[in-house]
């Protein structure tokens, strides 16, 4: 694990407390007011098994650079109270070097964990010094504390805390202040943490967003105005930022009885001539596969987030997993060519998401996009995304000259026949599932089967992905092959490496079916060792790369199912000490 | 959806059929089902292009590839959420869906409540031949449950689905019932039902002469039924609960508004949405 | 089923709830429910052994690890064939199904009413919020049209589900509605439930004190309902047709027979079968 | 192709004729014929689009030895008329010594690929010859002139018609008897066709059935009691042969309302302790695969039997393909391990499907058995299959001791934990798709959920499969690895070519998932040819050996969709020749 040093460019620590504390408040409040003050951050939540009232815990980590993964370590911990604290132990590392603060009035209920750990600690009575404020609460401060021994302007800080609270009026406001300041004084009092150097440069161009939010806006940029889906954790933010929004740019979102119904909805409003999506999350992805079968045979655009969660089965609904790989790439019936993609970051949720409606519409055949629990409900201060030329470009027939008959499912070079937007006079057909001829009618014979398996094989195998299919960095022979929310740490561990004997090369993938073979043979191409990191348990990563590549005899492989992260440490650990055997 | 059925309408039954040859036995009930549909279109004046013929599977869902309109024949059970989806996209655009009482009961019955609850502007026609004809005989939700047949011998035992009190139940607005064996009788409730705006949903008594000789009878059983479709909902419900199942017309109609989101009307753009993220 | 309720429970309420802490938000309305149910199985002299508690996913589906009897949590909307497996299986068991207003009326729709037309002793209780409180708040098909929530903002717009009257078309043969803040009135509903014959519906009235507060109105908005359970069903159909939702108690019954073919008595062998292959 | 050679053991012929012409009876009367004569026998049929009444034709082989795949060509064809005849052209490959006889009273209709083939005519007035003998009808002419061409004992035919009609009565039985004889008369002025020698040796021990039956009658043997299923083709005959025959031996068949309820009454239904078991085809399969997810999850055998048929979506319903192996394989939510398993022969569906029984119930884990339409639907007269030790034998828990704990989910060495059968005092327990500790308590903790990872993963991987996982035959340095019905034109090959320079050896495996990677790496060790044959479109089941073995650099891949099937003729050929490349 890292120790802290000197140069720190990120800071990372959590809030805790039970239920109703605001923990996830304050925690919001800091991330905005670092992003005010120049820095990046991501903040992710975690929580007790409770519905609503339950422990919960904001990790933060803030940076003068832009942060991709969840540290190898906490700098500082404040637990408002320790109610259940340990449930968080997992996803907490700490070490000698972190501080931890408690409840000074329930010191005997610290966890062994934190008593017999090697960690500084302080006391705060939070409960006594926000009494003494009028319409004070612990959390504001624990704000003010953490705000004076992380080095965060009082200014970015106040102006966060007056965004927030804005709607609750200005006595909100000031006790919320009065408490951030109790906190801020009292920090001289506690163990000092690293600080992060105030942020020269540029501060414009700066969002903070969600992965959740970041793909539906890459769907709406895209093009997507119709979308129908089912609630479902950790799916159901893009949904419900996407349904204001899609109002407001002229589209609808339909809340359907089930998924069985919001894929058929989102392909029947695709027929139409709207581009189209629905987001869910594994279970409700199993329900779709018969309908995203159709959408294949029938040759229909649509886009699938599937934004992945602890499997299998129910599973653990709050977390994340990235085993949904297989579902995605295989789950269809018959042989059924179709596009996955998937986001490697927060920020590239927007681009992964924009690409993969534009992937859908131009070769009319699903596009699955696989995010995952840690990008899609994690926020972050990013970068604004580039614009990017990625639309909803379908080909469209018009009506044919007199003697012409329309076919719906012509065989062309590429494989794309033009779609009859219904409305267009003298092209009617009949969109089908069942296995057909250039014109749509229903065959069953060996040559018109042969032809059209052929040719929707064609649209995905043939197509231009241009460079995007992959993320590459880094240099060296050492690569590093790996796909989604695993990126962000092999790109850290890459960046701590840099310059080092054991500089090494990352090949993110973005694109996962068609699997880019030949793109993949070419990257790894001189490499001497290949590491395959995925977060599964049965490397489902690994088993589809064996399936489309020659990968060398030596291949290592870090596999690990989730709910924990994987953490830029253990990547590094394993490109210097390679996969224990 | 307002035809000017006044007027000597622009096509003919026949512009709406299709050259594909049905898949159906000689003497099925359906043939004279797609007959009335497109009799409907012709007098209701619509133009081929501007209608959606949408479908599951099953014989009855075969439809769509025998009209010349725009059709997708679905997958088994969805043609419901397929079609709301095309409407609520395209809100221009006629939309028929036709099913069976397999499609549209049993596997696709759960579409059924909530499409009627929903209400968007669909009409759905379900071929009731009270058997599944595709999977050549099994007894299908409208089955009497002493049929005999080879998955369950002796009769099913479960006592028959009751659609249009369902349909009611669930708040369709427009329940009517029809006979194949009446194409001009059809047609007519299914004119009335296209242009009724939100949901309608039409059960057709079809035959199944294949698996159902039995139902030749229907012609016979089949009675006009003499009521007032606008009648309180409480009464409707009592009247469509205990009926024979074999009374055709026009059972009930209401005046609930259509579901229609707004849809193609921008007040902001994709721009404006990015703002709200930017720091 | 038939319980000696005159002797002494066997059982205190006690004896069938578990020592897992749910994870409902204080003041949920399904840990009075849970009480219900358990008291009832107290006074219906029930083995915890010999009952089974099944359910999907929602926060009222969390039910079954809360008891001490057999149970499973299964998939969202799957509660009723996971139980009706169970049951027809295992005819000796008791068997409850504990479901929500968005698992058992939205994505379970279909099993719901199909429950109620297969007639499997089972008895099916829905505790009913009128929203989905799992994923945190969205409408669920009996919210009111109105509602506002961030997935349809300014509400649904869609016209709310009546459960007990499509129970009633369906088939069922005993529908209740309860209200869970009255445990003991509930208590004695489902053990009627219990003991009658075939598929029970009781829907129980159950707020969800985090993401619908404004039902804390609804312990003014319960009645008792004076009605004959065991009216004509077209009577009845009107009836729960036009309820307000708030009447409870046994609001119908009827004597359909159970669904139950044999199981377990066989009158051949598998060398019998095997013989009509042999030549 | 082959071409007929003196020693005939096979012979292969075709009935055709427009709807009500009855060539399916008079197929089936002369698939009894052939096996009360001492024949084996094989026969498929083939159908027009329509529900009813459309053309039909059945396609027979019959031959003094077991017949395991479809013939390279066809030694006679009789069409009792032409109307649609061309439809099955695909089909019915025939050669300048195929025999062709055709309605003599609409010779102008005979297809051009008829007239213009190469093959060998005779004409016979059906309608006429049928017409002059009271209660006459075409199929039974044809059938007494196929029984005389072939040589197929008269008495043998007469039995199997007097069976066929007996619940038609004497005059029926007298009218096709007359039929036949007519047939058999006008024989001698037809073109004649190669004769099956009269079988010598033991004819007891044979079965008529297809494969459906066998798959129900194995599930079956194997223990299975509880059915909850919904029809499709082509897996409807499955159902419908084991809803009487459960009734009989005190299990039960429910209907149920689509597949999310089959199958989830079907884990029901073995939670409560019965075997319980569904059956489907791809589309079917798609729907049940949430719930599959649960059974792995919650630890519930079940058996899933997934009559395969052309695909993507509705596709070619009444075809084969093998195209549903992804599905099967990789279609679940998340990490979840299950059996797969496959027939590979209408005989070994029996076998297979009882094996799968005794894996699910042994390790609580669900079965899918990949079946298709080639084997499920076609009857064969075969040696009756072996009695196999093969049953459900579920591990169950007993109360436990005063003061100790039933844990559902105890971690064992095996991964297996005993499982209560409600209705056991002391060990009531919930099953849950949510993660879980020992006890079976939801719990999101990364420990419990590796922990429960493992020991889901070890009971497949750790059990002992014996031989099963595959049929191996034959010798030589070219390996043939295929799977599933691709099985017979293999063996029919390999037999073909034993004791010739291009003799070789066969592994089919039976055993799919988990992937039996030790056994196949020694199954293959010394092979210089790897052929993998297998039925789709792009190349599942290579996919799936590539992700699991090293497969030799110079594989060689055979790999056609449906609807045609793979004939011996094109695995001799692919073996001499190698694969065009
Ligand atoms: C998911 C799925 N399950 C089952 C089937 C098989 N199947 C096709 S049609 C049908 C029933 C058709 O019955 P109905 O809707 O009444 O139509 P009919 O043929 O009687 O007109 C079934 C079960 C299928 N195609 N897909
Ligand atoms: C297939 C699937 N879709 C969606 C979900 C997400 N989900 C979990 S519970 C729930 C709704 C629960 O609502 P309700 O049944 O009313 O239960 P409540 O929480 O209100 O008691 C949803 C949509 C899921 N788990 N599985
Ligand atoms: S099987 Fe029945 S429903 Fe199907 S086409 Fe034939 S007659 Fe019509
Ligand atoms: S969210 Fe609502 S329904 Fe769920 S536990 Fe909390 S109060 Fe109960
Ligand atoms: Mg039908
Ligand atoms: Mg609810």
């Amino acid at each position: 694990m890292n120790q802290p040093t000197d140069n720190t460019t990120s800071i990372s620590l959590v809030l805790a407390g039970s239920g109703g504390s605001g923990v996830i408040t304050a925690g919001n409040m800091l991330l905005a007011a670092a992003a005010k003050a120049g820095w990046y951050g991501l903040m992710t939540r975690s929580a007790g098994p409770q519905i609503r009232g339950g422990e919960a815990a904001a990790l933060l980590r803030l940076s003068s650079e832009p942060v991709s993964a969840q540290p190898d370590r906490y700098d500082l911990i404040i637990a408002l109270d320790w109610l259940n604290f340990e449930r968080f132990a997992d996803e907490i590392p700490l070490d000698k070097d972190t501080v931890i603060i408690g409840d000074a009035s329930a010191a005997k209920k610290t966890p062994a964990f934190v008593t017999e750990g090697p960690a500084r600690r302080g006391d705060i009575d939070f409960k006594s010094m926000s009494k003494a404020i009028p319409g004070g609460r612990p959390n504001m401060i624990a704000l003010g504390t953490i705000g004076a021994l992380i080095g965060l302007p009082e200014d970015a800080l106040d102006a966060a805390l007056s965004d927030a609270l804005a709607k609750r009026g200005e006595d909100a406001i000031a006790a919320s202040r009065a408490g951030a300041e109790a906190g801020r004084a009292i920090a001289a009092e506690m163990p000092a943490t690293p600080k992060l150097p105030t942020p020269e440069g540029e501060k414009a161009g700066r969002w903070l967003i969600s992965g959740n939010e970041a793909a539906g806006l890459g769907a709406i940029r895209g093009g997507v105005r119709f979308v129908a889906a089912y609630p479902i954790t950790p799916a159901t933010e893009i949904l419900e930022w996407m349904s204001p929004a899609l109002t407001k740019v002229g589209g609808v979102l339909v809340q359907a009885e089930d998924e069985l119904a919001s894929i058929n909805m989102a392909i029947g409003g695709s027929y139409g001539g709207v581009p189209a999506l629905t987001a869910t999350s594994g279970p409700g992805l199993a329900l779709m596969t018969e309908a995203i079968g159709l959408a294949v045979a029938s040759e229909v655009p649509v886009v699938i987030v599937d934004v992945m969660r602890g499997g299998p089965s129910t599973g653990i609904p709050t977390k994340s997993e990235q085993s949904d790989l297989n579902m995605a790439l295989y789950a269809l019936p018959g042989d059924a060519p179709h596009i996955v993609v998937a986001p490697n970051s927060i920020r590239d949720c927007v681009f992964t998401t924009q690409w993969s409606v534009h992937l859908a519409e131009a070769m009319q055949t699903p596009a699955i996009v696989l995010s995952d629990q840690a990008l899609g409900q994690a926020k972050s201060v990013i970068a604004a995304p580039a614009d990017i030329a990625f639309f909803a470009q379908r080909e469209t027939a018009t009506t044919p000259a007199e003697g012409e008959e329309y076919q719906r499912y012509a065989v062309t070079a590429s494989g794309v026949s033009p779609m009859a937007v219904p409305g267009t006079p003298g092209c009617a057909y009949t969109a089908d599932g069942l296995e057909h001829n250039p014109r749509g009618t229903p065959s069953g014979g060996a040559k018109d089967h042969h032809i059209q398996l052929d040719k929707r094989q064609r649209k995905t195998d043939d197509f231009d992905y241009g460079q995007h299919w992959a993320d590459q960095a880094g240099e060296g022979d050492t690569v590093v092959l790996t796909w989604g929310s695993c990126t962000g740490p092999v790109l850290e561990a890459l960046d701590n490496l840099a310059g080092t004997e054991q500089s090494a090369r990352m090949v993110s993938m973005r694109l996962l079916m068609p699997a880019p073979k030949e793109q993949l043979a070419n990257a790894l191409e001189g490499a001497k060792r290949v590491i395959v990191v995925e977060q599964t348990h049965s490397g489902q990563f690994m088993g589809y790369l064996r399936a489309n590549i020659d990968l060398p005899k030596n291949v290592e492989h870090h596999c690990t199912p989730g709910p924990l992260p994987i953490r830029p440490g253990d990547i590094e650990t394993l490109i210097k000490e390679g996969t224990p055997s | 959806m307002t035809a000017e059925t006044a007027l000597a309408p622009k096509h003919s039954p026949r512009d709406y059929k299709s050259d594909i040859k049905p898949v159906w036995c000689p003497g099925c009930g359906d043939y004279s089902v797609l007959g009335s549909i497109t009799k409907a279109f012709s007098e209701l004046n619509l133009d081929p292009e501007n209608v959606a013929v949408i479908s599951g599977i099953g014989c009855s869902s075969r439809i769509p590839a025998y009209t010349d309109c725009y059709g997708f024949h679905g997958v088994h059970g969805r043609s419901l959420p397929l079609a709301a989806g095309l409407k609520v996209a395209r809100p221009d655009m006629t939309v028929l869906v036709a099913s069976g009482d397999g499609d549209g009961f049993s596997i696709g019955g759960n579409h059924f409540m909530h499409a009627c609850r929903r209400n968007v502007d669909l009409t759905y026609v379900v071929m009731d031949n009270r058997v599944y004809g595709m999977t050549k005989g099994q007894a299908s939700p409208t089955t009497e449950p002493d049929w005999d047949n080879a998955l369950t011998p002796g009769g099913s035992g479960i006592s028959p689905f009751r659609p249009l009190v369902i349909a009611l139940a669930a708040g369709a607005n427009f329940i009517a019932r029809g006979f194949s064996g009446d194409q001009n009788g059809t047609a007519k409730l299914l004119k009335e039902a296209i242009e009724h705006p939100g949901f309608s949903f039409v059960q057709i008594l079809s035959p199944c002469v294949t698996f159902r000789p039995d139902q030749k009878t229907w012609k016979d059983d089949v009675h006009d039924a003499a009521v007032d479709p606008t009648d309180e909902i409480g009464r409707a419900a009592r009247r469509l609960m205990t009926d024979d199942g074999f009374n055709t017309g026009v059972l009930y109609k209401g005046e609930r508004e259509a579901f229609q989101p707004p849809i193609g009307e921008a007040t902001a753009t994709v721009a404006d949405l990015e703002g709200k993220f930017a720091l």
